[in-house]
């Protein structure tokens, strides 16, 4: 039963990813982005990984996704279509991915993973926080607060481009 | 955990994203359609880690954080590069790719 | 765990303490009093950086995230100090009526990215490595679009942090395969697991690709030209110096400790790039026009030649390999040093504006001279002894014929250098660029290079120092 | 073997050169006159010396057990190669030695007494003494080295005096030129000389003459058995040395310098390229005879390169119509003498007749050489002209230049009581003891000899003279004075006994007279006075007559055998034209093109390849991501290896 | 200080003097002075060498000062002097000190030029007193690097290219040399032990053949290519007649020395079983070097570039001798050095003084100088004559010597080369009365040159000097030959095994 639902799940990525870097409507695109990163959160549901998959829905989904979706409104209007990639490019950028693809693949093929012993035990939000903020043996404070920081450079980053100057045009 | 699903073929659906990532990066003419390109990237990348730890080495949490600040980062990132492509915008009246080309040589 | 511990990661907490300090000045400062914030940060950021050479106290932290090493604080002093001349130089920059309002955000920006070198440095799994990474990066994105009024300075900044995120994500999915592959992302224990199979190498060299592109080196440059040519002069200098020293240091201390049994592999990896850097670095600097420009080819060519120390793999040539950096971030600030002073002054930035340069500004284009001669490694200043030094690490683990390609590589360097120099001392204009005077802050940052340029190569103790604190695999 | 003995012949030397030292940077200060009678001085002082010097050695302490002995009264080490191959500063006293200095003195002297007269007020007048001085200076040197390499030394000193003497009137391009070309063409033959000295030396480990040629030197057993090209090694380094001796000596093909020589001052003609310095070839062979011994095939070149010259330029001295040259080309033919003497000679008592033969002949000839020249000066300086088509019955205006000069005449064309008879006669019955052709060759050259000294002596003292614009005057005191000295020398010096003196091996011997081959020595030059008479001395047009009657020689002759052009074409077309222009622009265009070339390339490369940074994004991506890609297969292959 | 140092010492003193003034007089003076004390301290330096070697002191080098400076390479700042780099030193004071005479009439940027090129003499006289490697390069490339200032901003004619072209080639060239020193450092103890760069030390141990095969062409080419060894000799005409007077004399009279000497002195000493190896090529170069060059002077109408090309055939001596593993071959080529580089020298100073007044270096233009310039005139044939190595003249010396040594040569191939060599005296002596002849003799050509002024005093300073220095080495070179001849024996020896 699972196998097919990750099928179905897989199948979706794959088609919307290839969606969203051939369509022509940028709206559209973006939507389909969306469709990705949705089923990409279903991925970790199944997987148990239901707080990272909450997070997966707000922040890109709900996060990023958005902020697209108001730059394509800012920047081009709907009925606007990105003229399609010259033959030559996408075929090149085409055997590009192929190739790396399948050296990737073969590379991963090659290796033997060794499937470690399954804890069913679903990490909860509790226990990730905990994790967050303990600073011993995989206590993750410390990247907790250099993001923090880096979230706040990035908006004063952001800020900083943003804001017109004083003379500006 | 899924039934009948190896590591592997979770890796094949992973991989395939991220390398259509990649090729959205280099075909795409709107700056962007180029950062969602990067997004899925990204987003590839992570299943990457929960895989791993989920199917290898579930005992540790290292992959399942790491895909954590990993969408964070992708979203400051995010966030600054329309920040950017706004500007570019509001410069040049387009954001087509190829006319961002003023420097070069 | 107890206060005291937090010594060991002091100059992070210092650095957080003056860009929250920053902050909080930024709140009550009023748009029009510049002068005074600038020299504030940079008051602040004088403390902070002697309070780097204050002695320190190693250790681990945070179940190994974070290492602090007298490697590690000797790191980051050079940086401090590298910085330091940065921020006095951008002082005459940031006076400018456009900059007006930006001020603080500047510094803040700068030195968050300096943190997150810091954290980069000494990190001791991959997360905090990619979170540094990310941190010195995604805000350099706004400096270099800082100025807002170019649309080179955008481009630039576009270009930037589009690239840079590919870069980042490849990067990521070379960390994720190394995860995959060894089982963990701390240092210590993925050494244990590193062997030459196949999916390991692949991971290598895509984390690889990642650093290659905030060292650039080829084929992970190309988007060096562009920034440096569109970012603000000081800005393109804290890329070129600051963020590459960084991240070669990285480089080295990876190479030699996680990745060491993929030496084999490594090697020809290394030797490719270097070989390629060096040669196209110098190739496209011929032609160049924009100093800019020109400078950030041959920064190019010049980490060609940082990864001739690293290959060597020793002890000596993680030595070499600081050595230059510190020499390279004197040399290099006080070139674009004089770049910026001429910029902001009048605006001028090709090389043929600069024709009779030394008949109005004599001082400095003595400095700029002295800089240049450093790059191309001339005696007696630092840059000959930094080259030798990187060439006889090469040398004694046997790459003569990279050594011989890259000595012919300094040949073409200095063939361009010497353009420069031609235009400045050989050339009379009739109209060559006014006599500038720059503020104090400019003029002590000038000197303080010149003096490095001029010293670090004749006292060895400063190569001691840092060969006392460096290993080799 | 140093002795105490005429060690004050050092002075020699050490005057003159402070006389040329002083004259030469102060003379410009001075009045000319002085600086003059400063160089005069000295060489007359050095003569004074060199008398009494022959005197003390021929008759009181020159003979040591029946033997003239090879004395070095000073000698100073001036460079050290090796333990053994060392140069000295020295000087050596033996016959030959002596002899010369007698030679070189006396005539030096009469050449700086008569140059009063001559060079008055000329320009440049102390710049003349000084070189006088500096060439007596390394003249005298050259005579008495001590060692190969000293006489080497002084060789080119004194090519270099002839040099600065030759372009004395450097106004003058002719004499430039003139002055370059002998320098040149006997630095070429010196590079034989210099070479030879190098094997020489290499061999037998040592430059000095005492060890070279005392009884027991190794020079010829260091080198028996070795040869090359089917030639004794010792033959071919005694060729290559008498290769300098023949460029000094202006023997054929190198004997081109000698007739353009003339452009400098009479009086310097008559020092340097009459008397002196171009017997030094001559002197060499003779100093190193004890070798050429060794070396018979050596001894044959020189014999046969002698005749030949002597023939060739006595046929050439025919035509010449610049008395100056006739008298040059004479020199060339008598110094043919010499060579072929010592070519001849055996060694040893009547074996080395013909030895002592060509120093006899040396001596004398410098003299009436010497003489021929000043007459002919004293005649220039009274004409104006070199050409003897301008000059006739000039006995009347200068009656003891006429005297001295058919004194001279006689002397070099061999008639008895005169001096050349008795040393030509020598050198004739060494030639017939050798080879009767030789001795043919040469018989007839004495009456080649005969007629043109006088066609040259009858056109300019007798003839009907030309209409001077100015009166002919006899020459001053000072000139006249040489030429009476020179004139009594050339006829009473032939009766000295030479063989008592100057001999192969240095013990005397007694020479009988040969009337056999005397008289028809005297024979053929009396035909050939008479046969200028007939043509000369009264007027008529015979001469042409003879000339129009045999064009094709007489325009050889008149051209010298167009040797100068060969030498010419050879120098200007070959080696300006064909090898140092071509080098010139080979050097520009390839090797100098082929460094700006790769500068040239780098500049291309850079140039093409700059489009790859196209200022497109996604091509830095493409870059960046096949950059990796082909990264991993490269490792991947090389694991694969 | 030890004295030594203060070889070095007192030209950077004197640097920073002159930068303290702007006054082209005051300059001027001090340069003189400044050079003066230094060419005043060699000539008590080399009675001191005297005096120690008379007292007995037979250690291969005196005076010898070795600090550590850094450790980790085993760089030390070793100096140290021995009959060979005291005639060096010899040679380099007097042509500075003249220099700074044939250079008095500078008036633009008097300032820098002599801070330029006083670093420039500062560059040769550490690299003559250097024992370790390292330094020697140091200096060397100290010397090289200011000529492109010296040339670009004071030169005349095509200034820029010629600069250029001649730093990029010596700059290639010891970028060579870099490779040939890291080699030969990291070979320096083939046995285990200490790795050094002290050339002395080095020279005491054999270095394993392959490695000798890899470095002695990179080392021996590098120093060679400013011994303008033909082909690599292109940069020297053109630099030469680009070059300010001083320049040229210091350039061609001692920065070429600077070649032959590291040739002789670190490739062959340090390496002498390859360079047995390979000496039949470099030789068959040399002699090129040595004949064509003097042909090639003989199709020259530029004076500056007949003296270049002239400078290439006697250079090319030196290398030839180098090659001679002879003792006296290799005294003649110190000799030789020393000798071209004051003739040379002389010749630069005199065509700089003629060209100060004629304007033109082309031959055919004048004519009849000798009666205008008298003094100019003598002097430039005493240096023609001293350069055709006429006895009496240090050349003849020095020819002579190495002729003689390369005769101890027997085999076949040696022989002829030498003849060659030999034979090039006469081709020398073609080219310089030529030039002589056409420019000083026959009647003046040009009418503005009845006028021209003679020689000045500062001019007849330099001029007299030299020529007192090269005729008193002529008449009596058996001192400075002995001296050298015997601190070369250890060196020889020592290679012999």
């Amino acid at each position: 039963m699972e196998k097919f639902i990750f099928y179905f799940i897989s199948a979706i990525i794959l088609v919307f990813s290839v969606l969203t870097v051939t369509s022509r409507k940028i709206l559209r695109a973006a939507v389909y982005l969306l469709f990705v990163l949705m089923a990409t959160a279903g991925l970790y549901f199944m997987l148990n990984y239901n707080f990272l998959a909450a997070v997966q829905l707000t922040v890109y989904s709900g996060g990023i996704v958005v902020l697209i979706v108001f730059a394509v409104l800012l920047t081009a209007h709907m009925e606007h279509k990105l003229e399609a990639p010259s033959m030559m490019k996408s075929i090149f950028a085409g055997l590009v991915a192929v190739l790396g693809a399948g050296v990737t693949l073969f590379a991963l093929n090659s290796f033997p993973f060794k499937e470690g012993v399954i804890i069913e035990a679903p990490y909860d939000v509790e226990a990730v926080g905990l994790k967050m903020l303990s600073y011993g043996e995989n206590g993750y404070v410390l990247p907790f607060e250099v993001i923090s920081i880096l979230l706040l450079a990035a908006i004063i980053g952001a800020i900083i481009v943003a804001k017109k100057s004083v003379n500006n045009d | 955990m899924i039934e009948g699903i190896g590591v592997f073929d979770v890796l094949v659906v992973s991989t395939a994203m991220f390398f259509i990532g990649i090729y959205g990066f280099l075909v795409r003419k709107n700056l962007i359609t180029i950062l969602m390109s990067i997004e899925l990237v990204l987003n590839s990348v992570n299943i990457n880690f929960v895989v791993f730890n989920k199917y290898l080495y579930p005992d540790l949490l290292q992959g399942y954080m790491f895909a954590l600040f990993a969408i964070g980062i992708a979203a400051a990132e995010a966030a600054v590069a329309i920040a950017i492509i706004l500007n570019v915008f509001r410069k040049m009246k387009g954001i087509d790719v190829e006319h961002v080309d003023t420097m070069k040589y | 765990m107890e206060l005291s511990k937090f010594l060991i990661m002091r100059s992070e907490l210092s650095l957080l303490v003056v860009i929250l300090l920053l902050l909080i000045v930024e709140i009550f400062s009023s748009k029009r009093d510049q002068a005074a914030l600038i020299n504030l940060a940079t008051g602040f950021f004088l403390l902070h950086t002697i309070l780097g050479f204050m002695p320190g106290v190693e250790g681990v932290l945070f179940g190994g995230m974070y290492q602090h090493t007298a490697l590690t604080e000797m790191m980051k002093n050079i940086l401090n100090v590298g910085v330091l001349i940065l921020l006095m130089q951008s002082s005459g920059w940031l006076k400018m009526d456009s900059n007006i309002g930006k001020v603080s955000e500047y510094f803040m920006l700068t030195m968050s990215t300096l943190m997150g070198m810091y954290f980069m440095i000494s990190a001791g799994d991959f997360l905090m490595m990619y979170l540094g990474l990310e941190l010195a990066t995604i805000p350099l994105a706004a400096l270099v679009a800082y100025n807002l009024k170019e649309m080179k300075s955008i481009e630039a900044g576009a270009k930037f942090i589009l690239l840079a995120a590919l870069s980042s994500g490849i990067m990521l999915f070379g960390i994720s395969l190394i995860y995959g592959s060894s089982g963990s992302v701390i240092y210590t224990e993925v050494m244990g697991n590193m062997n030459m199979n196949t999916l390991q190498i692949v991971a290598m060299v895509f984390f690889l690709a990642g650093l290659g592109f905030k060292i650039s080196l080829v084929p992970f440059h190309f988007w060096t030209a562009d920034v440096y040519e569109g970012a603000p002069a000081n800005v393109a200098a804290y890329l070129s110096v600051i963020s590459k020293g960084a991240s070669a240091f990285v480089l080295v201390t990876l190479l030699f400790t996680v990745f060491k049994d993929l030496f084999a592999a490594w090697e020809v990896l290394l030797y490719a790039m270097a070989v390629l850097t060096m040669t196209v670095g110098n190739l496209f600097a011929l032609r160049q026009q924009n100093m800019q420009r020109f400078l950030a080819f041959s920064s190019i060519a010049q980490a060609g030649f940082i990864l001739l120390g690293i290959i060597s793999g020793t002890h000596y040539g993680m030595t070499t390999v600081i050595y230059f950096v510190l020499v390279y971030v004197f040399s290099n600030l006080g070139a674009f040093g004089v770049i910026s002073i001429v910029q902001n002054a009048t605006g001028k930035f090709r090389m043929d504006d600069y024709s009779g340069f030394y008949q109005t500004n004599p001082r400095l284009s003595l400095v700029m001279l002295l800089s240049l001669f450093s790059l191309a490694g001339i005696p007696p200043v630092a840059g000959f002894f930094g080259k030798f030094f990187l060439f006889a690490a090469a040398a004694e683990q046997g790459y003569y014929w990279l050594v011989i390609i890259a000595v012919l590589n300094t040949i073409i360097s200095l063939y361009y250098y010497l353009r420069v120099v031609k235009r400045m001392f050989l050339e009379r204009s009739d109209k060559p660029i006014a006599l500038i005077n720059s503020d104090f802050l400019t003029k002590t940052s000038i000197a303080l290079s010149v003096v490095g340029i001029l010293v670090v190569g004749v006292l060895s103790q400063v190569f001691d120092w840092i060969s006392l604190y460096s290993w080799g695999m | 073997m140093q002795t105490e003995l005429f060690s004050n012949t050092v002075w020699i030397l050490v005057v003159l050169f402070f006389a040329f030292a002083i004259v030469g940077l102060f003379g410009n200060r001075l009045k000319p006159m002085l600086s003059g009678a400063i160089s005069t001085v000295a060489i007359l002082f050095s003569a004074v010396i060199s008398y009494t010097t022959a005197y003390f050695y021929f008759f009181q302490d020159g003979m040591i057990n029946g033997k003239y002995a090879m004395l070095i009264p000073f000698q100073h080490e001036w460079l050290k190669f090796s333990d053994t191959l060392v140069i000295n500063m020295g000087i050596m006293i033996d016959p030959i030695s002596v002899m010369m200095l007698v030679v070189v003195t006396t005539v030096s002297a009469m050449v700086h007494i008569y140059s009063f007269g001559y060079m008055k007020g000329e320009i440049g007048f102390e710049r003349y003494y000084a070189f006088l001085s500096l060439f007596s200076f390394s003249m005298l040197g050259l005579v008495m080295s001590t060692n190969l390499f000293q006489m080497y030394i002084f060789w080119e000193l004194v090519g270099v005096s002839s040099y600065l003497l030759i372009g004395f009137y450097y106004k003058k391009p002719s004499a430039v030129n003139a002055s370059k070309k002998a320098f040149i063409v006997t630095r070429f033959a010196d590079l034989g000389f210099l070479v030879g000295i190098l094997l020489l030396s290499f061999y037998t480990r040592t430059f000095d003459f005492t060890t070279l040629l005392g009884p027991d030197s190794t020079a010829i057993s260091s080198m028996a058995g070795l040869s090359f090209m089917g030639v004794s090694t010792i033959s071919w380094v005694m060729i290559l040395i008498f290769m300098g001796g023949a460029g000094k000596s202006a023997m054929f093909p190198l004997h081109i310098w000698l007739p353009d020589a003339m452009e400098g001052p009479t009086p310097v003609s008559a020092l340097i390229h009459a008397a002196t310095m171009v017997v030094a070839g001559v002197y060499l062979v003779a100093r190193l005879f004890s070798i050429y011994i060794g070396a018979p095939e050596a001894l044959a070149v020189i014999a046969f390169i002698g005749a030949f010259t002597s023939l060739f330029a006595a046929i050439i001295a025919v035509t010449q119509t610049d008395i100056k040259r006739v008298l040059a080309f004479s020199t060339i033919s008598q110094i043919g003498y010499m060579m072929l003497a010592l070519g001849v000679s055996g060694y040893g008592g009547e074996e080395g007749l013909g030895f002592m033969a060509s120093m006899f002949h040396l001596f004398t000839h410098a003299m009436f050489k010497a003489l021929l020249f000043l007459g002919a000066g004293a005649v220039i300086h009274a004409v104006h002209s070199n050409y003897m088509t301008e000059m006739g019955g000039l006995r009347k205006y200068l009656p003891i230049t006429h005297i001295t000069f058919l004194i001279a005449a006689l002397a070099i064309s061999g008639i008895p009581p005169f001096a050349g008879f008795f040393s030509k006669d020598e050198i004739l019955v060494a030639a017939w003891a050798n080879n009767p052709l030789y001795f043919w060759t040469e018989w007839f050259v004495a009456g080649l000899t005969a007629f043109y000294m006088f066609r040259l002596y009858f056109s300019v003292f007798w003839g009907e003279n030309r209409n001077y614009e100015k009166k002919p005057h006899e020459a001053p005191v000072s000139m006249l004075i040489a030429l009476v000295y020179l004139g009594i020398a050339s006829a009473v010096v032939g009766f000295i006994p030479f063989s008592q003196f100057v001999t192969s091996d240095g013990i005397p011997f007694d020479i009988h007279f040969h009337w056999n081959i005397a008289l028809p020595s005297i024979g053929i030059a009396l035909v050939g006075i008479g046969i200028a008479a007939w043509m000369y001395l009264k007027p008529g047009n015979v001469a042409d007559k003879m000339a129009t009657s045999m064009p094709g020689v007489y325009k050889l002759s008149l051209n010298k055998f167009y040797i100068d052009e060969i030498y010419l074409w050879i120098t200007h077309k070959i080696i300006f034209k064909g090898i140092a222009a071509p080098i010139a622009w080979f050097d520009r265009h390839v090797v100098d093109g082929s460094m700006n070339g790769i500068a040239w390339v780098t500049q291309q490369v850079s140039g093409r390849t700059k489009k790859l940074q196209s200022g497109q994004l996604q091509q830095y991506g493409y870059a960046m991501v096949l950059g990796a890609v082909a990264f991993v297969l490269l490792l991947l292959y090389w694991g694969a290896r | 200080m030890d004295r030594l140092s203060l070889l070095v010492l007192v030209p950077a003193l004197t640097m920073v003097i002159i930068a303290m003034f702007k006054d082209p007089k005051k300059v001027r003076l001090i340069a003189a002075v400044g050079m003066g004390v230094q060419l005043i301290q060699i000539l008590f330096l080399l009675f001191a060498f005297f005096a120690e070697r008379n007292a007995g002191n037979t250690s291969e080098m005196l005076f010898v000062t070795d600090v550590v400076w850094y450790q980790s390479l085993n760089i030390h700042y070793a100096v140290g002097i021995d009959g060979i780099s005291v005639a060096m030193l010899l040679l380099t004071g007097i042509i500075v000190f003249v220099g700074v005479f044939a250079s008095w009439e500078i008036e633009d940027r008097t300032q820098e030029f002599f801070i330029t090129l006083i670093l420039l003499a500062t560059g040769v006289f550490g690299f003559f007193i250097s024992l370790d490697l390292f330094t020697l390069f140091m200096f060397y490339e100290l010397a090289v690097i200011p000529m492109y200032l010296l040339i670009g901003i004071w030169g005349s004619g095509p200034k820029e290219y010629s600069a250029m072209k001649l730093t990029l080639m010596l700059m290639g060239a010891s970028a060579l040399l870099l490779v040939g020193i890291l080699g030969i450092y990291f070979n320096s103890a083939p046995d285990g032990g200490q790795l050094t760069f002290n050339f002395i030390e080095i020279s005491k141990v054999n270095m394993p053949m392959e490695a000798q095969m890899f470095f002695f062409p990179l080392t021996f080419i590098g120093f060679g290519v400013l011994a303008a060894m033909y082909p690599f000799h292109t940069w020297s005409p053109d630099g030469h007649a680009s070059a300010p007077t001083a320049v040229s004399m210091l350039h061609a009279g001692v920065l070429m020395k600077l070649g032959g000497y590291g040739a002789l002195r670190i490739a062959i000493m340090l390496m002498p079983d390859a360079a047995h190896e390979m000496a039949w090529f470099f030789i068959i170069l040399a002699v090129i070097g040595s004949v064509y060059g003097a042909l090639g002077a003989v199709a020259q109408k530029d004076l500056k570039y007949i003296n270049a090309y002239s400078s290439v055939s006697h250079l090319g001596l030196i290398l030839f001798a180098a090659l001679m593993f002879n003792q006296v071959a290799y005294e003649g080529a110190v000799l030789q050095m020393i000798s071209h580089g004051l003739i040379t020298a002389l010749f630069f100073a005199l065509i700089g003084m003629i060209y100060s007044r004629t304007h033109t270096r082309n031959i055919d233009e004048m004519g009849g100088l000798m009666k205008v310039m008298p003094v100019l005139g003598v002097a430039y044939m005493v240096a023609g004559f001293a350069s055709l190595g006429l006895p009496g003249f240090s050349a003849f010396v020095a020819e002579m010597t190495i002729f003689v040594g390369s005769f101890q040569n027997t085999d076949l191939f040696t022989r002829v080369a030498t003849v060659l060599v030999v034979s090039s005296i006469v081709i020398t002596a073609v080219y310089i009365l030529r030039a002589a002849g056409i420019m000083l003799y026959g009647p003046i050509k040009n009418k503005k040159f009845e006028m021209l002024p003679d020689a000045r005093w500062y001019d007849k300073v330099a001029v007299f000097i030299l020529i007192g220095v090269i005729t008193g080495i002529g008449m009596f070179p058996g001192w400075l030959s002995n001296m050298i001849f015997t601190d070369l024996t250890p060196m020889f020896e020592r290679m012999g095994n």
